[in-house]
């Protein structure tokens, strides 16, 4: 297997889950919102394609793309999406917040713009052991016009920080057009205010993002400081599944899945000679068979014990 | 008298105040075209326009302060901040700002500022999502506090609360908003500061708010077909505290249980079991109590929230205790 | 008297407010931190100039210059800084907030940065109205790395708020260079990121900054949105008075002190003939008169009774 | 033993630990070239450079989340908000970030963060800079919350706060920073939440904390003139709070006051009592109360200080009032 069909595994891997968890919502089995990455796949996959488990990423309310992408071990991932004991993180993260140490994954996060200065702090934190190592902290564009983004983008040019800001912009926040927020709609534009590099990305065309994910990533572990970038993409769902959308129009939809990111890389990947339609195809099943099994297993699951919900409020141990 | 539940008593108290004053703005994420991230300003954006409902980037700090700004040149701004768990994003503005400004300059500006917020303790949603902190707000002079836990009270406080020259933060219970209650079609105003007592009784007070109020009724249902008789009191406003029918009401039971759905520890029970000290210890008959969901985050998943929150079973239990 | 007069007024007197009150301090008269505002004197004069009452100002910790400069009465102003009863907010305001509402002084405050978003809603307000009213809000280059800069920054330029946003680069925030701080000396440059117009001015040059305050107050008036005006300056004095000053050299402050605002500006007048060196030497006699006389009276008056600490916690009256 | 001040404890801890532990860093504002804004980090960027000791841009938020990135990537930080009065700027890293990693994930991260702050309460710089929060911090459960009145507590709690795998709160009071206490130069430990009787007595109980602590010790001097033997008890920790230490007092004592330069609605006082009323109700042959400023925020001017604050002449009269 060639990178690139890793790229597509892992992508179709994204695209089955969220499909799947889609459907077992549909059907009542969910616990809680989903916030779907439907159509943003190639953003979380071209990102991660450069990272070591010693790079770390800061993933935000929609993250289950990011913590595939790096590496998330995929049933206890799903299983804590339906917060069950079986979970990553036991089912009491849940929906919007998963996270694995060992694979630099560092959670999501339930506010919005939270994990950016988090992410700052992972990266100064390499920055004092010199390991090279490199954080990519995801937002959205809705996160970008938090006060916590001035404030990262600022200290992580000050300070040269190793880090990659991702910025999704998938044209909504909530029920709310980016468009309506700003003045200016190239969230890139503000790198250079604060003397960082920033740049425009397809988004939905995964060599791109991959492309741009290495020259940022080697800036970063070179000690030339962090990039910004921003990855024009489309939110297919609604804000959560079950939103109406009434936003939008189903030709705007239309139109951005057409510009289908798995689709494009699998239509490149036949066309270049470097994949055949059959193997693919022959992916995309594997991939689903894992996540249905993923999913029958959370569903069989057990939910945590609700004594547990007293564990780890505080780290034992006395230090005097 | 109609049928509403308490999601569109609080549309409706909008509507009628931005109707009676052209002063009264709304400000926050998602208010205007979607109609509020819990359909909470339904209509608004069309009957009043995009300048007087403006729906904002994601930007708390500024949500507020665009709100203290406004209401220090001539405007009573409602804003929004859809969590009251992203209050530690904006809680300068909202206590620094909001609260002192009237203070500070000795009375040059008013402050007819409200804060609107809620809380999704109980709905499964994990722990940034789950919080109700109205004892950082209540701890903080300038401030009023209110906290509805009916249809009524929702729409007489908030048209009260939009009426008042001080910054209110005007928190709700989502888990409360589809409960329904017959409404007067007239003018309606709760007065801040004055709590309700929901249910007499001799035997036991319960002081409850929010979520918990309805359950210390049920509570109560239960406890009389033991012949316990319980009065429960909603406070509706946390701050300025309506003491003074508690301790009226506590020196006629001589015991008291506090139930609410916040944090115990440095919480509202803290602060209603140190002023029935302070004002009637001596007819305490046994020591006030607290009941709250333990000092943990909340975990995602309803089956915690089950397990953590304070429900009539408990609360009947606890005034059982009381009274052994 | 002309109107370039009338700025050398003002700059004056705040010169001699700020050189006397130093002079208070030094004879342990001064109750707290002075936090002088030498040096700036242009930028707040030339920024006010084209404001009539109708305009609003919002200030900060260092603000006499702009209560000054805005109109606010010299001798209560003094007064308050001494937190006297005679002072314009009675004295419970004290150095660090001013405000009166007749003349759109909106206050300083202690919290920097938090002045910004109060500015664009005073500005949403006249925008709400339609009066044509224009909000300058001042700040300075530390406060431009608080989240609150980039959350007013975006929604004034989303909005199109009637917002001028002045900030004073003064090159140090308490101890702190500015450029430790950042990845970007020049703070006018953010606004292209986020859609608005920013320009650099020299803060020091009182008609330079008069007329890019008359543009972007223009602007505003006419629905054309916010500017972001930099006015590059420099702090004489420490953060406050009696801090040492070790993190700069007397050369630097020497080299700044050579730019003096004041004298540039009594230089030009006489050389292009629109003074004559006695009239302005009269009025600066003048100004320190009415300066001395107002800390003599401040001096004079009562700190305010104590009992008046329980006054305007709330403002009084039921609703229902 | 060596006579050190509350201040230079501090920075002695500070640099003990970062010499012991390579991972100890420094993140705030002016804390490094400046040596803290006041003096409270001298020497250290010497000592350590500017990595460790890192001088940041005005930006609260992410002063706290660098910690918080730092924390849970193997350092220890120590982040420094100058007043307290700014945490509402950065309650969110401090309340939902730090508090709440080590739970919401199950355990997979520590979180040895030292969020270092101080109060000015009385040193009359107005409304911005005289405010003592640590009920906001108190009240959410995950973080830890210490708040030292002596040179010896300061050291021996700083040391143990940067010790701690949980995040803790540091609240130093300004005006305790010129206070000199022999000190040991060895090793000094003092356990987080664990108070400490700082004076015997069998009459009445005064918990103090801060600055109130010298303050409830001069009045018990006062008042055992009058044979008035007071036990003055500093918790040192608000959260996790010892109340078991305070709770034998009083059943000792059968009477306590609770001193504090922090708002009484909904503060330590609150707390204190309400939880004596659940543990000693019994024991207690009066109420407990509470000394503390007035519902009011803190005017500029040290002669409001005074009329507003606590006093050792107002603690002695309020323990005389509750003996009568
Ligand atoms: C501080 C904060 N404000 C508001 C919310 C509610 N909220 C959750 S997701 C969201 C939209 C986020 O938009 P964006 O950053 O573009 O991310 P996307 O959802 O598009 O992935 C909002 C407003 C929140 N969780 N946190
Ligand atoms: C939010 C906040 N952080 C820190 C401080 C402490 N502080 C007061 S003034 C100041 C420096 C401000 O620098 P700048 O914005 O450049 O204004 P200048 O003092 O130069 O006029 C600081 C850090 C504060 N008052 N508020
Ligand atoms: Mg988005
Ligand atoms: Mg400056």
């Amino acid at each position: 297997m060639t990178d690139k069909i890793e790229l597509f595994e892992r992508m179709a891997l994204i695209r089955q889950c969220e499909l799947q968890l889609n459907e077992a919502f549909a059907k009542n089995l969910f616990p809680g919102y989903i916030h779907s990455y439907l159509g943003q796949e190639a953003c979380a996959v071209g990102m991660c394609a450069p990272l070591s488990n010693e790079d770390k990423i800061v993933s935000t309310h929609r993250g289950r793309g990011h913590y595939l992408a790096k590496g998330m071990a995929l049933e206890p991932m799903v299983a804590e999406m339906f917060g069950k004991e079986t979970g990553i993180c036991g089912g009491r993260a849940g929906e919007m917040h998963a996270a694995d140490p060992d694979l630099g994954i560092l959670g999501g996060n339930g506010i919005v713009g939270a994990g950016l200065p988090i992410a700052a702090g992972a990266a100064y934190s390499a920055q004092l052991d010199g390991t090279g190592a490199v954080t990519v902290a995801f937002f959205g564009e809705g996160a970008s016009n938090n006060g916590s983004f001035g404030e990262t983008m600022n200290v992580a040019a000050a300070w040269k920080l190793p880090l990659v800001l991702v910025c999704e912009n998938n044209l909504y926040a909530e029920m709310t057009p980016f468009s309506d927020t700003v003045g200016e709609k190239d969230v890139a534009k503000r790198a250079v205010g604060y003397g960082m590099q920033g740049e425009v990305v397809d988004g939905n065309d995964v060599l791109a993002v991959r492309e741009a994910a290495e020259r940022a990533v080697e800036r970063a572990r070179k000690g030339g400081g962090p990039t910004l970038l921003e990855l024009k993409t489309y939110r297919w769902g609604g804000h959560f599944e079950g939103d109406p959308r009434k936003y939008r129009t189903r030709d705007e939809e239309k139109e951005w899945q057409e510009r289908c990111p798995l689709r494009r890389f699998r239509e490149k990947l036949i066309e270049s000679g470097e994949a055949k339609e059959a193997e693919l195809d022959a992916i995309e099943e594997q991939m689903k068979a894992d996540v249905a099994k993923a999913i029958e297993m959370a569903l069989a699951a057990d939910t945590p014990a609700p004594e547990t919900a007293h564990d780890h409020v505080y780290v034992p141990g006395e230090v005097a | 008298m109609a049928p509403k539940n308490y999601c569109w008593a609080l549309i409706d108290a909008i509507r009628e105040e931005m109707e009676r004053d052209d002063d009264v703005v709304l400000i926050g994420e998602d208010v205007g075209a979607a109609g509020g991230a819990f359909g909470a300003s339904r209509g608004l954006l069309d009957a009043f326009g995009p300048m007087r409902v403006r729906d904002t980037p994601i930007s708390e700090e500024i949500i507020v302060g665009l709100g203290v700004g406004a209401a220090m040149t001539g405007k009573r701004p409602i804003v929004e901040i859809m969590f009251m768990d992203f209050f530690g994003l904006c809680l300068d503005q909202i206590c620094n700002q909001a609260a002192k400004m009237h203070y500070m300059y000795n009375g040059a500006f008013k402050m007819p500022l409200v804060i609107r917020t809620s809380t999704a303790v109980e709905m499964g949603i994990g722990p940034h999502h789950s919080q109700l902190l109205e004892s950082w707000v209540g701890h903080v002079p300038g401030l009023k506090v209110v906290m509805p836990s009916t249809p009524r009270d929702a729409k007489g406080l908030m048209k009260a609360a939009i009426r008042d020259d001080n910054p209110v933060v005007f928190i709700e219970h989502l888990a409360l908003h589809r409960n329904k209650e017959d409404i007067d079609e007239g003018e309606l105003l709760v007065p801040l500061g004055k709590a309700d007592v929901k249910r007499k009784g001799r035997d036991v007070t319960v002081v409850a708010t929010g979520l918990m109020v309805a359950r210390a009724l049920d509570a109560a249902e239960t406890l009389a077909k033991d012949g316990i008789e319980t009065e429960v009191i909603d406070p509706r406003t946390i701050s300025p505290l309506d003491i003074d029918t508690i301790v009226a009401s506590v020196e006629k039971t001589n015991r008291a249980l506090v139930v609410t759905s916040s944090m115990k520890q440095f919480g509202f029970g803290s602060e209603v079991s140190a002023e029935i000290m302070e004002r009637a210890f001596f007819h305490l008959d046994a020591p006030v109590q607290r009941l709250t969901p333990p000092f943990t985050p909340a975990p995602f998943g309803k089956h915690f929230d089950e397990y953590l929150n304070p429900n009539a079973g408990s609360i009947a239990d606890a005034v059982r205790a009381m009274l052994k």
